[in-house]
């Protein structure tokens, strides 16, 4: 058995021993047991470094609220830093160690910076580091940079697998002491639907390290029992290991469950949860912490919180050391003196600043033997690595000195208690306000804005009797509001109640010297190295607010987020200040309330999950054939079949030439699909579309632009007229979903009275794209019964027909420029419809092409992709399609922004073809374009190129780009300057092949 | 007021830093200004510290409902650059980061601006035609910008995951080394203290609660400390800027919305640059102190509340871990929310008004801090000539008549 | 994440909806009869109130229908739910 | 030959995982899980004015069952079920290859009002989850409160399941539920949901 365990006592599991590594050196523990436990039972209170100073620091607190125990644990990919040594529960095996310590946490190199403490002060940085300019990038921020931080950054891939689950509740209850325990079973006994969480292993919060009873038995029974009972409610979810960290609006609630991590690492399965709860109303149990008193050298290992040495010695039979003192200015830790010297410490006396003792918890702890030295306060401390002896003097009357005589005091821990601060955390985040009661000397709810109410410790109600009754009382209003009637009202369980003395808020304690000068420092933030005089100094600068105050000396914005320092240091400021705590304010608490991993946060948005990839039905034809795929929205689409090692050009090329010699196939599922109907289909087309549709005849099909209201080409593609009431409108892969958007806000809102029904139909068809002088040919043969003539089957037209056997839509369409065919078939066909496509194809060279080769040859022909030629800044005219807008049409989305006086301008940036003096040289997409030669910045830039290729049709290279006064500039010669290279290029029209469209005519 | 140096802190240090001054005075309103800036945060405290050394103009008071950097400038994610697309915003955005090089110094007070580079990702090929597009014109406006490729983005920050199986590879990159980041409080905090030493006022805790106008003219103030009079006014409320126009009674074509960032725990340092992708909608740096600094787009509602919505904070974490795998076992520290005025065309308004002698910076969307210091400049010279600098001629409220926007949407879908 | 009550479907989560800006904004009838300057009105200039906001929302996830919600933009509560296109502004505030 | 596979056949129907279980049967199980991909029903997208009694008559009469106009609420004809998907939307889900003759039904009863019918068939996958567990495979990914008292037999949703919309109804009370996602979505669907079941094993 470890030196400091007890014998007996608390909820570990003596006969489950557990083998763990700290700094390399191997310790025992048991299940049950805390690192930070097992560590203390091993005598280890040395546990890290401080940030700043590198000064020895040790356990301090018994949970959540730890500033200073820090460690890194395991390696590998399981490596995680900046872990509270209080809530790691032990497992066989684990391994940490100390952060911001080298060589070692015992000895320090870093402790050097304690000799220049008093440079580094509050803000020092703000203040040097300036010269030479150049030395602050080289010099000074890395070694700044590199001295921040303690811990190290993961540097493997994590192994673990994280989940997320939504919940709805009646009511939700944060925490399960004895308050968030009473709400939950009136809430259940009310058949409400209950949530129960709490970020400890085990429920009972403050109650497990309680040793008084409760209804006659003892209060982790109690807890036991209570547990046992909500679990019979089959609409109670208690959720250990579960920490409710966010509130936010409309009750809105995020908790982060540990579910393996207790058992230790590479346990398989979900290692941690994210729950997302709705719930109707929120009970917060959250209990409080207790602050620490700010004294000289108080920051010394072995001294810790009072109730933290209590929760050792009564829930894990751990000492926290054989000979301690208490100090106090509150009677909460005389309960703790009383507890430590029943289990086997020597305590050699109780400090009380308050003048006097003589209130029944003072008697209570004179009855058990304890010495009490009222008016009095620890002066000073003895030990660097661990507390030695403590100096003790009388305190003045104000509070201000201390003076008399010291007398010292030979100790290996101090239990020290400030008082109580109510974790009003998620109270805060949930927008509800705070007051500061003067007599408990803290912040208590005040004003609630959500559906929440505050009961126990973190109401400010810190004895047991009140916290049972304010849970129940919580636990009932809670389930009332939503509508349901709570259960008859039962006795509440009996304590023993001792009428607490009041607190004497003492928020600076007075050392020997005045605070900042003389070695010693008064610590109040001891993870941030933040003391006392450096809140003095902040404010004497003029760093009042408290915000200032907070980012100035950086207090309470550690990993621990103040909150054993917050209230010391606004205390302090307001004392500075000579100005009361609540006009100096208080900070507002930002989520999380305890920190959560991202891997939590990202839930099972990782790896192939981070977003959908939609595929289409041929996918597997595609990858099959080892095509390269584009990312185009959430859409993977084909964007070259490379053959034998292949280049993108060479099988682009290849791609090309396959298309305008012979014929080839391209997958166009993706594009978006609206199927319109009803009587008013066209006149809603007249109004959406730049150009005119009604006199669109049936089984005809024509292009449309889209613009927004401001102008702006918004999306382009071809409408197929179906029946009289009846249209097929396609987009652009891309903005499917947006343009259904549009248009049914445009028919519910702004023309409800025109009769139109829109239903997307992407999904439900799969669209095979034959293209090329042979696709008649082709097509011809996989549906022999379709006419495909010119006359019978015109370009722009629709024919329904037979292919391959599937009943299909064939819309004779080109994007391409050469004659083409686009088959539709339901999607669920799609694969057999390409198969047998590629089964007839074979005789006729059929070549599948990519989205690539789709761009050039769009490009040669001068067609326009949205997204590439346009950017949310060019009009129809911009493109020189003047032609598609309608100039009969009295009003239609866009047209009159067209007439703004920018918008009219006829010098505007316009599309135009570019060819490179020299053929060969293929202009980059996104190269700027200019009038001069001489490319030497700074220059004024002409436009840019929007779509350059190579055309293997043509044997040289092509490109359009948008350039100012396109229009005019016809035939001159503008250059493209690269850095390396200046290209000169003619301008030209942006048509480079079968201008009169002899080609898809034919 | 006392110099800081090394010197000036060893010397403090032997008397205990009692005889630090105050970094800037607690004004008490007079009753009137020169001008008076509503707003004391990094904006409205650079109109002034400009009003001051660039104009002369030192009867100037700047007046905040609360303390002075708490709105954007002590919320934002630091990130300073001037790599936009468009002409206007490249030669405004480069002279605000022309200025920060010298800020430290020219305001005797260490901004720690860290010219780490700043690297946007591209993960499709739109993204990378975009990319080439804007490295081109910045170079061609005489501002740092280089294309890498995906090797060369993971010679530059080699913990992102650069592999071709991620499910949006990256394919490149563009760089502009001469971006970073600074401290954004200590920008506030230094010019506030560079401001009120030339004699501007800062008056804080004194909310606007009315513009008073006299035939078409601005004539003062009224706060929660009374009225206070000014022959002209600047108005730099970012997040409130539409509240005050309505005070002045005129609208806007501003909408306000949440933004939200998140910090981690400290780790040693781990990432030596600025990384922003707009694909899968996350940009990440490392502060000083060790934290990842993590933001993303905007929250869709309009909102005063400083909040935004969870689900932002779940995507980013997505995001976050596809570029950055080893990030998973990394814990949010805080998170936090603020306001931002977002224009339809995501560019400012830096602008004469339909009231005369009333002149309103807004407009900035999420990325005002980066333009602080320029901002300030052009704002002060447009205040103190009554004309527009020409480098914020073009972003006055006219355009939105002519439709002669600054469309900086188009080409990022997160504008920082 | 907000909760928003879809008035067809019932209250869901924000991430099904989508939002549309300021509620009441009609597009003008004849947009040639404006000046620029009031087609500039409507185009982009938006009364942004901090406090009650009436405004567009989509159920986008569910069954793309358009309705309008009165949110306080401070608190971000929602006090009205409702259809229909053009209701007065002013009323039930 | 080449005609013999120039002919796809026209009654097959590949389901949307096809390219995942080449050919294979799409089904896994998690414990007391099981997703399986259903056969692709007929689906028919409605839309028409429920409060116009001759809509509602003549769609009541072809298909045998009320047009429900309670919202999430399923109605079953014969071999049809008719699901609310919002105030004047409905999807009709048919046996397998039933959706033609069915849409001409509705289309002829019909004639002459205001209304649109679509063969979305192709649109949506279907699968089906079962098995105790199931709720909160959902919840996972789900924000729809799916408690009994909330979300039953005979109800569905049109929702998000992960980052892929669904069309989401509950079958039985083991309880099973029909996940539709869009079909480009299909393969996502299921490999989040087997991703999600995984910790059911």
């Amino acid at each position: 058995m470890a030196e400091f365990r007890n014998s007996s006592g608390g909820r570990i599991d003596r006969a489950r021993p557990l083998t763990f590594r700290f700094n390399g050196k191997r310790y025992q523990g048991f299940s049950g047991d805390t690192l930070a436990s097992a560590l203390l039972a091993n005598g280890v209170h040395l546990v890290g470094r401080s940030f700043k100073y590198h000064r020895p620091r040790g356990i301090v607190t018994a949970g959540a609220e730890e500033p200073n125990a820090l460690v890194q644990l395991e390696t590998g990919g399981y490596f995680e830093p900046n872990l509270r040594a209080t809530q790691v529960e032990l497992y066989d095996g684990l391994t940490a160690s100390s952060q911001n310590a080298w060589p070692s946490v015992d000895f320090d190199i870093g402790a050097i910076n304690g000799f220049f403490s008093k440079l580094f002060v509050a803000g020092f940085y703000y203040k040097t580091f300036m010269h030479p300019r150049s030395f602050w990038m080289r010099v000074y921020e890395p070694i700044i940079r590199r001295a921040a931080a303690g811990a190290r950054a993961p540097s493997e891939a994590d192994p673990d697998t994280y989940d997320k689950m939504h919940a709805h509740c009646d009511v939700l209850v944060a925490g399960a002491g004895p308050a968030g325990l009473m709400a939950a079973l009136e809430a259940a006994k009310a058949g409400a639907r209950v949530i129960v969480a709490d970020e400890q292993a085990e429920f009972g919060g403050s109650l497990l390290g309680e040793t008084s009873g409760i209804d006659g038995i003892p209060a982790a029974q109690w807890v036991e029992k209570m547990r046992a009972d909500l679990a019979a409610f089959p609409e109670v979810r208690l959720l250990p290991r579960t920490t409710v960290t966010g509130y936010y609006d409309h009750n809105y609630l995020i908790m982060a469950e540990r579910k393996t991590d207790h058992l230790g690492r590479g346990m398989g399965g979900v290692r941690q949860r994210l729950w997302k709860v709705r719930a109707k109303r929120v009970v917060l149990a959250t209990g409080a912490h207790e602050r620490p008193l700010v004294f000289a050298d108080n920051d010394r290992p072995g001294i810790m919180l009072a109730g933290a040495a209590r929760a050792y010695v009564n829930r894990y039979g751990v000492k926290p050391g054989n000979t301690g003192v208490v100090f106090t200015n509150n009677d909460s830790a005389y309960e703790a003196a009383i507890d430590l010297a029943k289990t086997g410490c020597r305590i050699e006396a109780i400090i009380d600043v308050r003048p006097q003792a003589t209130g029944a918890m003072a008697q209570k702890a004179r009855a058990a033997g304890l010495r009490i030295i009222c008016g009095a306060a620890i002066a000073g401390v003895e030990g660097a690595k661990r507390v030695k002896a403590v100096e003790i003097a009388p305190l003045s009357s104000d509070g201000e000195t201390v003076g008399g005589p010291v007398k010292r005091i030979e100790c290996d821990f101090v239990a020290v208690s400030g008082g109580w601060t109510p974790a009003v955390h998620l109270l805060s985040q949930s927008g509800g306000k705070l007051r500061f009661d003067e007599a408990k000397a803290c912040f208590v709810p005040n004003v609630s804005v959500q559906a929440e109410t505050s009961a126990g410790a973190c109401n400010g109600t810190l004895f047991l009797e009140g916290a049972l009754e304010e849970g129940a009382k919580a636990g009932r209003a809670a389930v009332e509001a939503v509508g349901l009637m709570p259960a008859q009202e039962s006795a509440l369980p009996k304590v023993e109640t001792v009428e607490a003395a009041p607190i004497h808020a003492l928020w600076i304690v007075p050392g020997k010297k005045p605070v900042g000068h003389g070695k010693a420092k008064h610590f109040v933030d001891a993870q941030n190295d933040v003391t006392a005089a450096d809140i003095m100094l902040a404010s004497r600068e003029g760093y009042r607010s408290v915000e200032h105050l907070k980012r100035y000396t950086t207090t309470g914005m550690g990993t621990d987020q103040g909150k054993t320092s917050n209230v010391n240091a606004l205390a302090i400021l307001s004392r500075t200040l000579s100005s009361p705590i609540p006009s100096v304010g208080t900070t507002t608490f930002r989520p999380p309330y305890t920190p959560v991993t991202y891997g939590t946060l990202a839930g099972r948005d990782v790896g192939e999950l981070s977003d959908v990839a939609r595929v289409t039905p041929m996918h597997g034809w595609h990858v099959a054939r080892g095509a390269v795929f584009e990312d185009v929205g959430q859409w993977k689409r084909p964007w070259y079949y490379p053959k034998d090692g292949e280049s993108l050009r060479e099988a682009v090329n290849r791609e090309c030439l396959a298309v305008r010699n012979g014929v080839g196939i391209l997958d166009a599922s993706t594009l978006g699909k609206i199927d319109i109907q009803g009587p008013d289909a066209a006149e809603f087309l007249n109004r959406v579309y730049t150009n005119a549709w009604s006199k669109l005849g049936i089984g005809r099909c024509r292009y449309g632009i889209m613009c927004k209201e401001d102008g702006m080409v918004f999306d382009d593609g071809v409408t197929t007229r179906l029946g009289e009431n009846h249209f097929l409108m396609t987009t652009t892969t891309g903005n499917a979903a947006a343009v259904l958007d549009r248009l049914e806000d445009y028919l519910q809102t702004e023309w409800p009275d025109l009769k139109v029904y829109l239903t997307s139909v992407t999904e439900h068809w799969a669209t095979a794209s034959i293209a090329g002088p042979k696709a008649r040919e082709l097509v011809g043969e996989l549906a022999p019964d379709l006419d495909l003539s010119n006359d019978a089957f015109p370009f722009m037209s629709m024919k329904e027909a037979t292919v391959a056997g599937l009943a299909a839509r064939i819309y004779r369409i080109s994007f391409t420029g050469e004659l083409s065919y686009e088959i539709n078939v339901p999607a669920y066909q799609g694969m057999a419809l390409w198969e047998a496509i590629f089964a007839a194809g074979e005789t006729h060279g059929l070549t599948p092409y990519g989205t690539e080769t789709m761009h050039v040859l769009r490009a040669e022909k001068g067609f326009i992709i949205v997204g590439q030629e346009t950017d949310g800044t060019v009009t129809p005219f911009d493109l020189g399609m003047d032609w598609i807008v309608s100039t009969k049409k009295p009003d239609f989305v866009g047209k009159r922004s067209f007439s703004r006086p920018d918008t009219a301008r006829t010098d505007r940036k316009q599309l135009v073809g570019l060819l490179t003096e020299d053929p060969e040289e293929v202009l980059p997409e996104g190269a700027q374009i200019t009038a001069d030669a001489d490319g030497t910045p700074p220059m004024p830039m002409l436009g840019h190129v929007t779509s350059s290729y190579w055309s293997a049709t043509l044997g040289r290279s092509i490109a359009m780009a948008l350039i100012a006064d396109g229009g005019n500039r016809q035939d001159t010669t503008v250059h493209a300057p690269l850095g390396v290279k200046t290209l000169a290029c003619k301008v030209v029209k942006p048509v480079f092949f079968d201008s009169e469209g002899a080609r898809l005519n034919g | 007021m006392g110099s800081y140096s090394v010197f000036a802190l060893v010397k403090n240090a032997f008397s205990h830093h009692a005889g630090w001054e105050r970094a800037w005075r607690d004004a008490a309103p007079k009753a009137e200004y020169d001008v008076v800036i509503i707003g004391a945060g990094g904006h409205g405290l650079a109109t002034a510290y400009y009003l001051a050394k660039e104009h002369g103009i030192t009867n100037v008071a700047v007046i905040e409902k609360g303390w002075l950097g708490g709105g954007n400038t002590g919320r934002n994610t630091t990130i300073i650059r001037s790599n936009y697309l468009w002409d206007e915003s490249a030669a405004l955005y480069e002279k605000s980061l022309q200025l920060y090089e010298g800020l430290s110094q020219d305001l005797n007070y260490n901004i720690m601006f860290s010219q780490r580079g700043v690297l946007n990702l591209a993960h499709n090929l739109s993204d990378v035609r975009e990319a080439q597009r804007r490295t081109n014109a910045l170079r061609l406006n005489g501002i740092d910008s280089e294309w890498l490729d995906a090797e060369g983005v993971r010679e530059f920050c080699p913990i992102l995951d650069i592999s071709r199986t991620a499910r949006y590879p990256v394919l490149g990159g563009t760089l502009q080394r001469r971006g970073g980041t600074a401290r954004h409080d200590a920008v506030a905090w230094g010019l506030a203290r560079a401001a009120s030493a030339r004699g501007v006022d800062i008056i804080q805790n004194c909310e606007v609660t009315g513009i008073r106008r006299a035939g078409g003219k601005v004539v003062g103030v009224e706060t929660a400390k009374g009225f206070i009079g000014a022959k002209k006014v600047g108005i730099v409320t970012a997040g409130h800027s539409s509240v005050l126009a309505q005070m002045a009674g005129f609208r806007l074509p501003i909408e306000s919305h949440p933004l939200q960032a998140l910090v981690s725990e400290p780790v040693k340092p781990v990432i030596d640059c600025v990384v922003m992708s707009n694909a899968v909608h996350v940009y990440v740096s490392q502060s000083d102190k060790g934290e990842l600094v993590i933001g993303a787009g905007i929250d869709t509602f309009t909102g005063y509340g400083q909040r935004g919505s969870f689900h932002m904070i779940e995507h980013q974490m997505g995001a976050l871990l596809e570029l950055f795998p080893v990030f998973s076992r990394l814990r949010m520290l805080r998170q936090w929310g603020g306001i931002v005025d977002v224009c339809p065309d995501a560019s400012p308004i830096i602008s004469k008004t339909p009231v005369d002698n009333l002149f309103i910076n807004c407009g900035w969307g999420t990325g005002g801090f980066k333009a602080t210091p320029g901002s300030g400049f052009v704002f002060a010279h447009t205040i103190a000539t009554g004309e527009p600098h020409p480098l914020n001629a073009p972003f006055a409220l006219d355009r939105f008549t002519t439709g002669h926007l600054i469309d900086e949407h188009g080409a990022a879908a997160v504008a920082h | 994440m907000l909760l928003i009550e879809c008035p067809w479907c019932g209250p869901r989560d924000e991430i099904e909806f989508a939002y549309g800006g300021e509620a009441h904004i009609a597009r003008p009838a004849d947009p040639s009869k404006l000046s620029d300057a009031e087609w500039a009105e409507f185009l982009f200039f938006r009364s942004n109130p901090k406090g009650a906001h009436r405004e567009r929302w989509v159920h986008a996830a569910g069954c793309r229908r358009w309705f309008n919600v009165e949110r306080d933009t401070v608190s971000y509560r929602i006090s009205r739910v409702y259809t229909g296109a053009c209701e007065p502004v002013g009323e039930g505030q | 030959m080449a005609d013999a596979m120039m002919t796809a056949d026209a009654g097959e129907r590949a389901g949307a995982l096809s390219r995942l279980f080449q050919g294979g049967e799409a089904s896994t199980t998690a414990g007391p899980l099981t997703l399986s991909e259903m056969p692709v029903p007929g689906q028919i997208n409605l839309r028409g004015n429920p409060s116009d009694a001759a809509f509602a008559e003549a769609v009541a009469k072809v298909l045998g069952c009320r047009l429900p106009v309670a919202a999430n609420t399923v109605e079953k004809g014969g071999d049809f079920s008719l699901l609310w998907l919002g105030p004047d939307e409905w999807l009709v889900l048919t046996a397998p290859g039933a959706e033609a003759e069915l849409s001409a039904g509705l289309v002829e009863a019909l004639a002459g009002q205001h209304f649109a019918i679509t063969d979305v068939t192709g649109n949506r996958a279907l699968f089906r989850l079962s098995g105790t567990p199931a709720r909160e495979v959902l919840a996972k990914g789900c924000s729809l409160d799916l408690h009994p008292s909330r979300f039953a037999t005979g109800q569905c949703a049109q929702t998000l399941l992960a980052r892929s919309g669904i069309i989401l109804s509950q079958v039985d009370d083991a309880p099973s539920y029909d996940i539709l996602p869009r079909r480009s979505f299909a393969e996502y669907t299921w490999r989040w949901l087997e991703d999600a079941m995984a910790e059911y094993r």
